[in-house]
């Protein structure tokens, strides 16, 4: 009878299994092999076998490797350290095929073979290796052509959404500029010395198809300064296909920018009141497309709970042209820097600093001006502080 | 010890096939052609189809292999990933389409969503690589897809629904925005072992590791260590990130919350956080078939409530919160009642509400 | 040459004037004189010339009135001492004229003669008497059948609108029960016991006339449990006579209870789906009216700004009938003093103490069980006290 | 010493006209007939004419006199006040109601305030009685009433608007919640006056006082009193309230603020807050030409742009705060963005704007 009856379980069912995966490595690792006995001992004790990591690592690096030790190394002697190394995907996510191949192989020289592509912040996670591989796996993935990603109090690998690549409507280019942030900011991101982790995503319009405005401390959208193009023989097509155009879509603008004209068969849009929500480009894809002075709005200080509760990023800079060598974003991002590491406390967001400290005097040391656009309604408080 | 550091990732332009390079930023709009498959059309009129995989993210390096394999035989060497970890294979020629397709099939890979329907689980570690877990993400996640599966492959929604699994409430992951979101939740103070926290861990940084301040000095002054008032504790985990010494899990104290409603999107209405649905759920593995029933529960009675382009989180604003909890029969308890930093802006502050 | 120039210039213009008010009593009484020069002193010097009150009252009672001493004496000696007296007023702010003479006749012999009807409380206000005249003051007032108002940490007058004894919309006899529990808590409006203010105040339709959900601790808001009632006929006439049925009413439902048959000319509602706003009604007064199920909402906490800001009060128990002699009412108001003159700090509103202690923890208190109607929407964060 | 205490004010029963306890509770519908004037009609078929007066609240008793004698000659010796300080005289009589409205006006007293109009000014009151005042109540509402006078006495908005002064940030009245707040604000820190300090006043309940804990005892410990860190003061006037010593009022430094788009009806939208509009604006007795002017101006882009039955507040919900300050040309300044407890909640936490 089989030692893994709770796991054997989820190789059933249609979703792919990653126990088959799991067993797929076993056959070639050993570290593999044990760490499904581990993975089964907490199905079976419902409890983590993992104790809090220890401080590993390369050469010049603070960050990109999480430590990891099981606390039952003497059930699984392979499995006892067992520690992730985050490798900095390229923009967007693509590859060629001899790039990840090279990657397999240095993985199966080198850890456990076992992988995600990707973690949630966007690295290759590559799990499970033991300290005395560290430094040689590195060095051999530097030879590759790849780097680590972040990890700890730096800037983590930023990311972005497939963008110009693939999506009529990238209002920048996601791609160049997050290899671009990535390459100017490698020591940032590679040598911890702010008060916690931050975190920039960008994505090329607003349907945000990287969370980044949920999941970014700099978070960039794109945007557009002009009107919605509208394109009305294809406006028509959609009619005579049978689409309500009026109560999908005109109804349904956040702005009550659009009007739907029955008779006409004509759909118009008042360009002052988009809010550039997306929902009529999204569902007229042939008919509606974005502006063409395009750009992006970036936003501020997205996390999850810990500590002070989870945050959306908020609106810092309504619209900025993204264009390289992309000085002003790169000014912006050292200003911003410099402001949390010296006011941040440990463990303390950007967001979390900002609360605070007070959104008006982070704008003041940043250098931007008030604007209603970042704020959802002014205060309802009279408690102003004047002296400021 | 490596002769260059700080090298980065690889530029991105060598990893991009050549219908894409041809295109690069000409895009003028797609169609979806059914469940994983859809068209991009270039102003040049050139055209891309995009099927995209089902992945459980897991993965062993001969997985990845065999994508490659697929790439080079149908996508001239190349292909993505998303950002919610399914596989994307991208060519120009239609004739490629359907045996790819076939061969994805051959392996037992679920091809599609593209489109309304519900896409990969964007997760986390959990018991396979976590200290922190109060559960385990994979095996959640592979649950959860099984129940819904039909939902990956076919059309059945009116809007996107997007699901996220944490294992602790670190929520890795843009769980706190998710239209259905799973998170692994501690409900027991951590079991302070002092003689560890001695050798381990600065005192000072762990009192003030914790927000609600219940962790103080131990009364006894021979002990070097801290106690914990436990009905001050919120079992965030904190004091267990700074001190090894703290452990939170426990096999009957540890579950799952349900969260629902979030978007992140600014379609028609702007992003939102996810609410609680369900405060807590035992861990049941290897299925946890309490977690999966509710999660089906709420997705049945959003189906059948639901308008057109609606996400559950707009349907759920539209019906209102005391509708929500009535049709999917979900108690409302205590627990749903916010007591943390700004509760009193959940509170209802109107006479206008739903039997 | 007058010595009010500044004030002389509001008896100019269309509004009628107060300044007018002012020299109408300055004729019969020299404290209101003086009160003139000192108001157009603060109009020259553009602050206040009143000082902190000192305590002054009646035996017995510990509220009431607010003393006030001038901080020119020297100047205006009829107006150093100028204590305001809060007399209680009828339910529904009705009067006949006999008893409205008779206290113009005891503020003639006691005080300035000037008055507000009514302070935003809902008190007769009057302006302007000295120490010594207050105890005499009050024992007339006494035998003409008035009392004394709320001041001070104690119950405030409590008001209601005008509801049944003049307006359709009515869904509980706002007048009787805000008279029933003026008398009933006497004790608690005039001796003051609590942490700070409390007050109570009645409408007796959504329309909360009284602004009772932005100014009272305890508000009560009439409702009903069945469905609107709608008058086809009538509902013809608003259509015959022009109105857009569809754009000005069904959609501007808030729940989307409302369909509109422009065919058949018929308007129908989905009582689940109706939040009882009021809207429909508002509008077609005519056509459309309340249910008969009739009673109230509670809602709890409403407040000014100081000190944690301003609070809208919530909803606390959403439906109630509301009956002599009132009783279910009167044991939660009870139940609510207890708890918070046991937890509420010096100063603290009663929304004040409940967001410090969280609402759960009051609701147990009170014995409540927690409703989906109670909140906008359940808690976004995972932060629960599962100990509770 | 009175032969009673505690019997609470008479039964409203004794204050009600015949018409109206014929009719109580049995009302069936209404009327607006013209401004200040509305019917209202019970399931017996009875009707009952109301007239509407505008009042300046604060009166001579011979005022009250004056609405004493109408009552007595066309309504029976009955009348009401109304939750804005109005009067009311209500008939049975359809013929009274022409030669009432005619002596009320012999007064020079404005008949209007019913319907889609803007009422009487809830106020309070300022350098009439009160220390605390920061400005003048009576005088700014007669000011302003003047300049919007045809609003009260005729029809000219799309729905009704609430106007409220308040002479210092304890807001007596729902200013905070009115379509316009003019609230009178300190912005100078209180001048310490420590001799009388000691003399009146307990030093920690001093310090306990202040919300941003801006009080701390005086460095010098010879002096027994207390020093204010004028950076942390938000000029709230706590510390005055519980301490004589404190006085915040200043000639200079006193001034107004406007408040807009609060409501409190379940109409339609839920109650809503007044939002900052104007930070400040100085104390310019006796017409507070700015104050008047900057209301005006809001009130005429209100009656241009918005639609039928809008509030202010729903008009600025529709088309956005940013378009607000566009249109009336008020400048946004650091001021308005919020810094109290709960700010993060007023973020903008979406793309979607208007430029
Ligand atoms: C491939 C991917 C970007 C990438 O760089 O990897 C992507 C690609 C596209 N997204 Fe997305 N989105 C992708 C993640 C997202 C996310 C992020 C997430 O899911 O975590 C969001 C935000 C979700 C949310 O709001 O919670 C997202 C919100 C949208 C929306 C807005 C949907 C809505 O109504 O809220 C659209 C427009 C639509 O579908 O109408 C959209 C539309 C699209 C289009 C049609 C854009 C285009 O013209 O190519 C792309 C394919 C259609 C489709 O349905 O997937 N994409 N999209 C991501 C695929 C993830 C996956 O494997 O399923
Ligand atoms: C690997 C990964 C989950 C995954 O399976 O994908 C992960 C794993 C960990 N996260 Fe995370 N986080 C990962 C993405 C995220 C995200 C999502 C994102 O980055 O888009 C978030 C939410 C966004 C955010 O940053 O707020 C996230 C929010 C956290 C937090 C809470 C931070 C906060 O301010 O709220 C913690 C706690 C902490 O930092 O101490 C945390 C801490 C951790 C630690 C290091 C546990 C710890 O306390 O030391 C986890 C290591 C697990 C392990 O053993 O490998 N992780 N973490 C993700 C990184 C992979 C990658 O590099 O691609
Ligand atoms: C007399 C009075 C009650 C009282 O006991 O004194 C009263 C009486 C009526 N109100 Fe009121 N309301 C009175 C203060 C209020 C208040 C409180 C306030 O103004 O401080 C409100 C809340 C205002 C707010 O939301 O900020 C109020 C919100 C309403 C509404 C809802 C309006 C809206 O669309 O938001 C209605 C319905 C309507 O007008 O469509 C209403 C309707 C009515 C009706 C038509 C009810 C009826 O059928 O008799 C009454 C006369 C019409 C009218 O326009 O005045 N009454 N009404 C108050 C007159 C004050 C005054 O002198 O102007
Ligand atoms: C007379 C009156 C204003 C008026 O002209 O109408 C008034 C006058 C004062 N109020 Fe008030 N309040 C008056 C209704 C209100 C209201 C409105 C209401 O009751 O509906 C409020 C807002 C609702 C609320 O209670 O939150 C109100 C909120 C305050 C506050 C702030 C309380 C808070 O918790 O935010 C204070 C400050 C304090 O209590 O220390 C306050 C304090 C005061 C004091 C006693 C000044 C002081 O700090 O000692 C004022 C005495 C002035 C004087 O010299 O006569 N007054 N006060 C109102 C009472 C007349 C009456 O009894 O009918
Ligand atoms: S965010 Fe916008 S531009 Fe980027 S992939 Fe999604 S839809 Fe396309
Ligand atoms: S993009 Fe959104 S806001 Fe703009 S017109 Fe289309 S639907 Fe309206
Ligand atoms: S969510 Fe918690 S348990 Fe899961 S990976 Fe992140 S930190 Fe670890
Ligand atoms: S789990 Fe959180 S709340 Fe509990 S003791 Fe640790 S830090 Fe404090
Ligand atoms: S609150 Fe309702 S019942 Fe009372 S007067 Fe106003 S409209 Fe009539
Ligand atoms: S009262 Fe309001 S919610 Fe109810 S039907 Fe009428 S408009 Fe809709
Ligand atoms: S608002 Fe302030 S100044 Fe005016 S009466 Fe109330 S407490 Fe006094
Ligand atoms: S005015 Fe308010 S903030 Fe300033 S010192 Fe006094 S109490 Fe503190």
């Amino acid at each position: 009878m089989s030692d893994t009856p709770l796991l054997d379980d989820l190789e059933k069912g249609p979703w792919p299994s990653f126990v088959k995966e799991m067993k797929r490595a076993a056959l070639k690792s050993p570290a593999a092999k044990d760490l499904l006995g581990l993975v089964e001992l907490s199905y079976k004790d419902r409890v983590t076998h993992w104790k809090h990591g220890g401080i590993v690592g390369v050469t010049g690096y603070g960050g990109g490797v999480i430590g990891r030790y099981s606390d039952v190394p003497e059930k699984f002697p392979n499995a006892e350290q067992f520690h992730t190394i985050r490798v900095n995907h390229p923009s967007g996510w693509f590859y060629n095929t001899q790039s990840l191949r090279k990657i397999c192989d240095l993985w199966e020289k080198y850890g456990s073979g076992l992988t995600n592509f990707h973690g949630s912040t966007g690295d290759i996670i590559l799990l499970g290796t033991r300290t005395e591989n560290i430094q040689k796996f590195f060095d051999e993935l530097i030879e590759i052509g790849f780097d680590l990603g972040g990890s700890g109090s730096v800037l983590r690998t930023p990311t972005g959404c497939v963008g110009p690549a693939r999506c009529e409507w990238a209002c920048f280019d996601s791609l160049d500029l997050v290899y671009d942030l990535t390459q100017t900011f490698q020591d940032q991101l590679h040598r911890p010395r702010w008060p916690y982790k931050f975190k920039i995503k960008a994505s090329a319009c607003p349907n945000d198809c990287v969370a980044a405005i949920a999941r970014a401390d700099f978070t960039i959208i794109g945007a557009w300064k002009d009107s919605i193009r509208i394109d009305q023989k294809e406006v028509k097509e959609y009619a005579a296909k049978g689409m309500d155009i009026k109560g999908l879509i005109a109804d349904r603008c956040p702005g009550g920018a659009l009007t739907w004209d029955e008779k006409k068969g004509e759909l118009s849009v008042k360009p002052e009141d988009c809010t550039r929500c997306m929902h009529c480009i999204n569902k007229m894809t042939k008919a509606i497309r974005p502006g063409t002075e395009k750009g992006a709005s970036i936003l501020i200080g997205g996390k999850a709970p810990i500590q002070k509760g989870a945050f959306l990023s908020w609106m810092l800079v309504p619209f900025i042209k993204i264009e390289p060598p992309y000085t002003e974003i790169k000014d912006l991002l050292e200003k911003i820097w410099d402001w949390w590491d010296e006011h941040g406390r440990n463990r303390e967001r950007i967001a979390e600093t900002i609360a605070r400290m007070g959104f008006k005097v982070f704008l003041k040391a940043v250098g931007l001006k008030p604007l209603a656009q970042m704020v959802k309604h002014p205060r309802s408080n009279p408690f102003i502080f004047f002296n400021e | 010890m490596a002769k260059q550091t700080d090298i980065g990732p690889p530029d991105y332009r060598m990893m991009l096939p050549e219908s894409i390079k041809e295109n690069y930023g000409t895009w003028k709009y797609h169609e979806i052609l059914k469940p994983g498959l859809m068209k991009h059309v270039a102003e040049s009129g050139s055209e891309l189809y995009t099927v995209r995989v089902g992945s459980p993210r897991l993965v062993s390096i001969d997985f990845i292999r065999d994508m490659c394999d697929l790439a080079d035989r149908y996508c001239g060497g190349y292909l993505r990933f998303t950002s919610r970890a399914n596989v994307e294979f991208m060519t120009p020629e239609k004739k490629n389409v359907e045996p790819l397709i076939a061969d994805i099939r051959k392996l037992g890979l679920p091809v599609g969503g593209i489109g309304d329907c519900i896409s990969n689980v964007v997760h986390t570690q959990g018991w396979i690589h976590c200290h922190s877990s109060a559960t385990d993400a994979s095996g959640l996640v592979k649950s959860i897809m099984d129940e819904l599966y039909p939902y990956f492959t076919e059309f059945k929604l009116e809007a996107k629904l997007r699901i996220a699994v944490a294992c602790c409430i670190n929520m890795c992951g843009a769980v706190h925005c998710s239209d259905l979101a799973v998170v692994g939740i501690h409900t027991k103070p951590p079991k302070v072992n002092n003689e560890k926290l001695a050798a381990t861990c600065e005192i000072p940084s762990v009192l003030a590791s914790c927000p609600t301040g219940a962790i103080h000095r131990h009364p006894d002054k021979e002990v070097k260590g801290v106690v914990v008032r436990e009905e001050r504790c919120m079992y965030c985990g904190n004091c267990y990130t700074v001190c090894p010494a703290m452990p939170l899990a426990d096999a009957d104290g540890d579950g799952l919350a349900i969260f629902v409603g979030g978007k992140v999107s600014n379609a028609r209405k702007p992003p939102m956080f996810s609410r609680l649905a369900i405060p807590f759920i035992p861990n049941n593995p290897p299925r946890w078939p309490e977690v999966t029933g509710a999660l089906k529960n709420i997705v049945d009675v959003y189906v059948k409530d639901s308008r057109k382009y609606e996400r559950l989180g707009e349907w759920i604003e539209r019906i209102g919160w005391e509708k929500f909890f009535r049709l999917t029969g979900i108690p409302f308890t205590e627990h749903h009642i916010d007591d943390f930093t700004g509760a009193t802006e959940t509170f209802r502050t109107t006479t206008q509400f739903k039997w």
